[in-house]
């Protein structure tokens, strides 16, 4: 009987950053089916757009542009502790990470608290009209994914507080930042066509 | 889940069955009977026919949405010839003075009680999960199923 | 996998791995199970049995539509139980039975030890069990959706459908469809990352490719039915106006919705079917398959292809002339993809040496029905004979033919085919005939006579007839049929209930495959597989040489898998895969209380999100790894390999 | 007639799965009129060129199946065949043939339905005589004729009269759900969507009477929403029309004065309208000329005594979910409101 050939893999590392990661396929995934979503909800906001002669229909203002314009600008200021969230992770930084995840989070409050304001000030309600429903929605959508990701942003900070503080944590806070930068990318979309499309087109 | 299967019985049977041929509750037994309540109320497809009647029959032409014009409004909290299912059947069977006709005869009661659970629920008075939702028009009020239930006055002819 | 499998070390390494991955004993084992061979069966059987009552449906409408003006059951409850039919058949059936043998297979198929992301497979099926279990539940206490499984607006809207009957079917929806896009995550991932080494991307088994397609098309599908549905829902519930013309809305905006979903969902069910098929002929003919690069690449395009028809859905509601014109080439053009599978496979049977056996008379069978079906789709694809055919009988002929010929004729030579890896026992040959030529007798005779009913104007849909038309004959004809394909079924399941236990013992291979499901025991140990191996090319096991080497230094006392790289799947890293736990299990319960409750109150949305987060954050809660056991300075030693490895792959 | 004899060749079609003969009153391979005339020789081109490539297909197919196969396949130990490269490239050949081949078919079926497509729908030549509105209800069809003078306007229901070959444009219209307007043997369908009015043309080629149906399905009572379309002679035609214009008839019998006063206080003159008397209702058919017409309740029962005292008393037996409630009347009044129906020519 002759010895099996055999190939050994016990020296591989037992974690991975990037594509070789398992979550970020995950992630991805998620971005992928949540970007389709976000894509269709647009092209049924225009869709609609299309069945009437004003948009929004008469005697209704735009969304008023201070508080949507203010968010826009926290969110995009928020990118930055999220990367640095993200490299301090690929670099197995601890102190990095808890700092900037915090930072990160913060922005995300301020967001959420600002949000408040913008659904006070968008001039339409979803019982309205279909202007309104759609504008509600896409908000709705894009308030969901915030608090999602705050949620799980809130748990991986705790993690990295109690431990255990292992490699695939790192690999999830990447995930994580990740997944933020989709939800400002979605947000700068959104912003455009609930706040701008209204008045430039 | 086995809690899901009780949870929609409890809610289900009375709202969703959809008996062509209802007989019409007995009215004689309706207007003895203090603790009285119209099964109508509770069935989704019943007020459902109620507001297709209401608008079909042009009962919105006195009552515009319920909000009222020549006839009182049937949203608020006044009643002139009162609340009760029984009451509003007598109201639409009999006619009242100044102006609201009697339908005695012409409209079928099955449908006379179907149209006073739709004029309760206009207030509120009947279950959310049965009432009806929104109709494919303008809107002039909130739908049924999202109305506050509102108080009874009974208060005297203006 | 080879003879050598039987040494002392080997039965020290089985006790060990058994150990690491089996399932908890007892009914806690079996509800916090997140094995995928475990998952899998119950996602099969669930389908299976999903399956059998739209069957039964099926019969009761046969049964009402056997003669004019029969009062066998009224309006009322027909247009439940079609509603039920087409529901349960595609999102209860149709999808799940496709997603939950991938589950089984492609982690065999791959050669790896489980699934990718678990627990996020085990809550795939329970979300899936309750939505199903809410919606027939609800359809035996009267609350059955009845505007069709496609749900027009306004007959589905606020105001021509009272009642939660129309609620309960969108969010039927919503259950079907999270299940649908979790487990498509799985499937990628696996494929992707968990190949055993020496599997790259070309030596893929075509069946694979078929699931791989299918994964994508389910990401880009089953969002645009979720937000179609969630609309509805808030139309009906919380008086949104995005289909009241009266508001600004549009039906219009539901079909386009609903079709952009419910084309591509056809290509989702029919792709894995010609997986099946691509699985079934090389081992049954002997020979590798024919035009393997054809085939996928016809897989890919058709999927492509596949979500740029849904208008010839529409094309009696009037929309511009130029765009029909533009989807009935587009339609027309898909034809060329499945032409191409088909010819190939003719190819490899053509110069293979057939053996009858029960799996190949079904996919012998497949080629008639589904080819026929094609046909008749060609037809329809043409918008003006359209406007003739559409929403008659012969619509209803022609996606039967489709879906029953392109996918449960294959599904049951898959049934059949694999088996023997399921339970560890063969199917009874004869049976299996009997079934075969039942369900193919019987369905022509079903389905058939429905293309003249069409053509004589029978239009669909309608829960009686008319004498005067002369549809008497013919209808009653197609019940006859109903019935003998329905025997065949019944057939297949007693055949089933005898051979599940006490059926002959099936080998490694019993059929001489060449996939690598077939190198393990039947059915496999919980770990898939002792070593895992290692691929040295396509049609694995009719290439590799005796002493094909397999991989070692895979920790059998934690749930380590390896991950590989995605296009040569060389070894990449090693992962360390969660134990078994009740989390998904309480996650879908509190997903369920949610929806279910959403239904009657919108504000379930809020409060319903509480425990739902919860178990969520339980379940994801890390427990420490013993292969963490190590000083970080060689964690940064193994990040340095691993970021070698990157750069290997980028040059 | 080309059309005539393939139907023929249809009729032979449903022989061979020996079944009752296709009635030919709602068929779209019986063409009447120019549109079902282009679409079914569509039909019948696709037909039987399809059919030879689904016999085509299936030969090679049986063929590669069954066909005798030399004993010395050479194979190998795990007993598969090995496959010579030579062969094989033979075969790509043959199969990139097929696929040719498939192409060629699919273009030339994509322009035919590109010329009958345009063929259809070319916008009609001829100025148009006459516009029908239709508008679809839960479960009846309201049939309108357009005229500028107020008093030429005809209304009726669930049954069109047509002059033969003159060319019609319908404006199709929904009063609640989507439905669909399908007479097979003179066109395809065209669906009625809220908030869509849409328009439609046909002509008949031959007089006859012709089925149509609703097409989408709209609820309990799809099955039972039929309508004809009667197709006259231009004379036939007019003679209808003016009578149609008629208001009902004044002097009545005193049981027909009996059956007019018990319409008048009974629900029946909460829903509909009798031309000519208080009756205005506009929820159900118009009734003025409720006799003239072959059926009742949307094509579901012919129009008969029977027939008409079965749906009063209780048409939810006949169409259950329909919007008509059963009148109580006692055998006495029914006879006085049949015979008062009955007047209504």
């Amino acid at each position: 009987m002759t010895p099996r050939r055999t190939i050994d893999v016990s020296r591989l590392p037992t974690y991975a950053f990037g594509h070789h990661a398992l979550t970020w396929w995950a992630t991805w995934s998620m971005i992928l089916m949540e970007g389709t979503m976000l894509v269709i909800l647009l092209i049924s906001y225009f869709f609609l757009r299309t069945a009437v002669p004003e948009w929004p229909p008469a005697h209704t203002l735009p969304p008023n542009l201070f508080w949507g314009t203010l968010n826009t600008a926290i969110i995009l200021a928020s990118v930055f502790p999220n990367q640095l969230a993200k490299k301090a992770a690929e670099s197995l930084d601890v102190k990095g990470v808890r700092l900037w995840m915090i930072v990160t989070l913060l922005f995300g409050v301020a967001f959420a608290v600002v949000r408040i304001f913008e659904f006070k000030n968008l001039n339409c309600h979803w019982q309205q009209n279909a202007y309104g429903s759609i504008v509600w929605f896409n908000m709705g959508f894009h308030t969901a994914h915030v608090l999602t990701d705050m949620v799980d942003t809130v748990v991986l900070i705790v993690l990295m507080f109690v431990g255990p503080i292992e490699g695939p944590r790192f690999v999830d806070v990447s995930e994580n930042s990740i997944y933020w930068n989709f939800v400002v990318v979605i947000w700068l979309l959104i912003y455009s066509v609930i706040y701008l499309a209204p008045r430039f087109l | 889940m086995a809690l899901l299967p009780v949870a929609l019985t409890v809610t289900s049977c009375k709202r969703e069955e959809r008996n062509f041929n209802t007989p019409p509750p007995n009215v004689s037994e309706a207007q003895t009977n203090p603790s009285f309540k119209n099964p109508l109320e509770e069935n989704a497809y019943s007020l459902s026919e109620g507001k297709r009647l209401f608008s079909q029959y042009n009962c919105n032409g006195c009552h515009a949405q319920g909000g009222g014009g020549m006839g009182p409004a049937l949203m608020d909290e006044k009643w002139i010839y009162g609340a009760r299912p029984e009451q509003v059947f007598a109201t639409i069977v009999e006619g009242r003075p100044n102006g609201m006709p009697s339908f005695r005869d012409r409209v079928p009661e099955t449908q006379v009680w179907q149209l006073s659970a739709y004029v309760r629920s206009l207030s509120g008075h009947v279950p959310k999960d049965a009432a009806s939702s929104r109709d494919d028009h303008m809107q002039g009020k909130p739908p049924e199923s999202r109305t506050k239930e509102q108080p009874i006055k009974n208060t005297s002819p203006p | 996998m080879t003879p050598e499998t039987a040494t002392k070390t080997d039965d020290a390494l089985h006790r060990e791995l058994e150990k690491t991955w089996g399932d908890k004993p007892g009914i806690w084992g079996s509800l916090t199970s997140v094995n995928h061979k475990t998952i899998g069966k119950r996602f099969i059987v669930t389908a299976f049995c999903f399956f059998v009552f739209a069957g039964i449906l099926a019969v009761l409408m046969r049964i009402q539509l056997a003669r004019p003006e029969n009062h066998f059951i009224g309006a009322d409850l027909y247009n439940q139980i079609f509603t039920m039919h087409g529901t349960t058949m595609m999102f209860l059936f149709a999808v799940p039975i496709m997603e939950a043998i991938a589950v089984f297979l492609v982690p065999l198929i791959v050669g790896t030890r489980s699934i990718a992301f678990p627990r996020l497979n085990a809550f795939g099926y329970w979300i899936f069990l309750f939505g199903g279990i809410m919606i027939f539940v609800a359809f035996i206490l009267n609350v059955g959706p009845d505007a069709g499984w496609f749900a027009y607006v306004p007959l589905a809207g606020p105001q021509y459908a009272p009642g939660k009957r129309v609620d309960f079917w969108a969010q039927l929806i919503t259950f079907t469809e999270v299940s649908a896009l979790v487990v498509a995550t799985e499937l990628i991932t696996t494929i992707f990352k968990l190949r055993a080494p020496g599997m790259s991307l070309n030596r893929i088994p075509v069946y694979v490719w078929s699931i791989l397609v299918m994964a994508f098309m389910v990401f880009f599908a089953m969002p645009t039915i979720a937000l179609a549905s969630t609309s509805l829902i808030l139309d009906r519930l919380v008086s949104t106006h995005f289909f009241n013309p009266a508001e600004g809305g549009d039906p219009i905006l539901w079909q386009h919705l609903f079709w952009f979903f419910g084309h591509p969902e056809v290509y989702i069910i029919f792709i894995p079917a010609t997986g099946f098929v691509s699985a079934i002929i090389p081992t049954f003919v002997r020979r590798p398959i024919f035009g393997y690069t054809a085939l996928v690449l016809s897989l890919i395009s058709t999927a492509f292809i596949g979500f740029g028809l849904w208008v010839h859905h529409m094309f009696a509601a009037g929309l511009p002339k130029m765009g029909q014109s533009f989807f009935t080439a587009a339609t027309l053009m898909i034809v060329i993809p499945s032409g191409v599978q088909i010819f190939c496979w003719i190819a490899t049977i053509w110069s293979g040496r057939p053996i009858f056996k029960t799996p190949f008379l079904f996919s012998l069978g497949f080629f008639f029905v589904f080819i026929m079906g094609g046909l008749t789709g060609v037809m329809l694809a043409s918008w003006p004979l359209d406007l003739q055919l559409h929403d008659t009988y012969f619509v209803v002929a022609h996606f039967h033919y489709v879906l029953i010929g392109g996918a449960v004729f294959p599904l049951f030579g898959a049934l059949h085919y694999w088996f023997p890896k399921f339970t560890g026992h063969m199917l009874s040959e004869s049976l299996g005939k009997v079934t075969f030529w039942l369900m193919f007798i019987g369905f022509n005779l079903a389905f058939f006579p429905m293309h003249i009913l069409g053509l004589i104007g029978m239009p669909r849909r309608v829960y009686t007839f008319q004498a005067m038309n002369g549809w008497a004959g013919l209808n009653l004809l197609a019940t006859i049929g109903g019935v003998v394909l329905t025997l065949g079924v019944l057939v297949f399941i007693i055949n089933f209930f005898i051979n599940r236990k006490r059926g002959e013992l099936a080998a490694e291979n019993p059929w001489g495959a060449s996939t690598l499901e077939w190198a393990t025991s039947s059915p496999p140990p919980s770990y898939n597989f002792l070593h895992i191996p290692t691929v040295a090319g396509r049609d694995t096991l009719w290439v590799q040489p005796e002493d094909q080497p397999v991989v070692v230094g895979i920790r059998s006392d934690v749930r380590q898998v390896l991950i590989t790289k995605m296009l040569d799947a060389e070894p990449e890293h090693i992962d360390q895969f969660p134990e078994p736990t009740i989390w998904p299990l309480l996650a879908a319960l509190s997903a369920t209380g949610l929806f279910i409750g959403s239904i009657f109150n919108p504000w379930a949305v809020v409060w319903g999100s509480i425990p739902v987060t919860v178990s969520l954050i339980a379940w994801f809660w890390p427990k420490g790894r013993k292969a963490e056991e190590r000083p970080p300075k060689e964690v940064q030693q193994n990040l340095g390999e691993q970021k070698l490895n990157a750069q290997e792959e980028a040059a | 007639m080309r059309a005539r004899q393939i139907n023929w060749g249809f009729l032979t079609w449903v022989a061979l799965v020996n079944t009752t003969v296709a009635a030919t009153t709602q068929s779209s391979v019986d063409p009447a009129g120019p549109q079902a005339q282009h679409i079914s020789q569509l039909w019948w081109v696709m037909l039987y060129l399809l059919t030879g490539v689904f016999i085509l297909v299936m030969s090679l197919l049986s063929i590669g199946a069954f066909r005798r196969r030399s004993k010395a396949a050479e194979t190998s130990g795990r007993n598969v065949i090995q496959t010579d490269s030579l062969r094989e490239t033979k075969m790509a050949r043959v199969v990139m043939g097929g696929v040719v081949v498939t192409t060629v078919i699919l273009f030339a079926l994509l322009v035919s339905s590109f010329i009958v497509g345009r063929t259809i729908y070319s916008i009609p030549k001829e100025p148009t005589v006459l516009t029908i509105d239709i508008t679809g209800h839960q479960w009846w069809w309201d049939v309108r004729y357009e005229n500028q003078v107020a008093s030429q306007i005809v209304t009726t229901a669930n049954e069109i009269h047509i002059p033969v070959g003159r060319q019609i444009l319908f404006k199709l219209n929904s009063a609640d759900v989507i439905h669909s307007f399908w007479v097979p043997n003179l066109h395809g369908k065209t669906d009625l969507i809220p908030g869509h009015p849409a328009e439609t043309w046909l002509k008949a080629d031959r007089t006859g009477v012709y089925r149509g149906q609703c097409a989408e399905f709209c609820g309990h009572q799809h099955a039972h929403m039929a309508f004809e379309v009667v197709v006259e002679s231009e004379e036939q035609f007019q003679a209808w029309y003016e009578s149609q214009l008629k208001s009902a008839p004044a002097q009545l019998t005193s049981s027909q004065s009996r059956g007019l006063q018990l319409f008048l206080s009974k629900p029946c003159v909460m829903c509909h309208t009798i031309q000519g008397t208080d009756a205005g209702g506009k929820v159900g058919p118009d009734l003025t000329h409720l006799a003239s017409r072959q059926t009742i309740a949307a094509g579901a029962l012919q129009n008969n005594r029977t027939n008409l005292s079965r749906w009063i008393l209780n048409s939810q037996d006949v169409k259950p979910g329909n919007h008509m409630p059963p009148i109580p009347l006692n055998s006495e009044e029914l006879n006085f409101v049949l015979d008062y129906l009955e007047s209504l020519k």
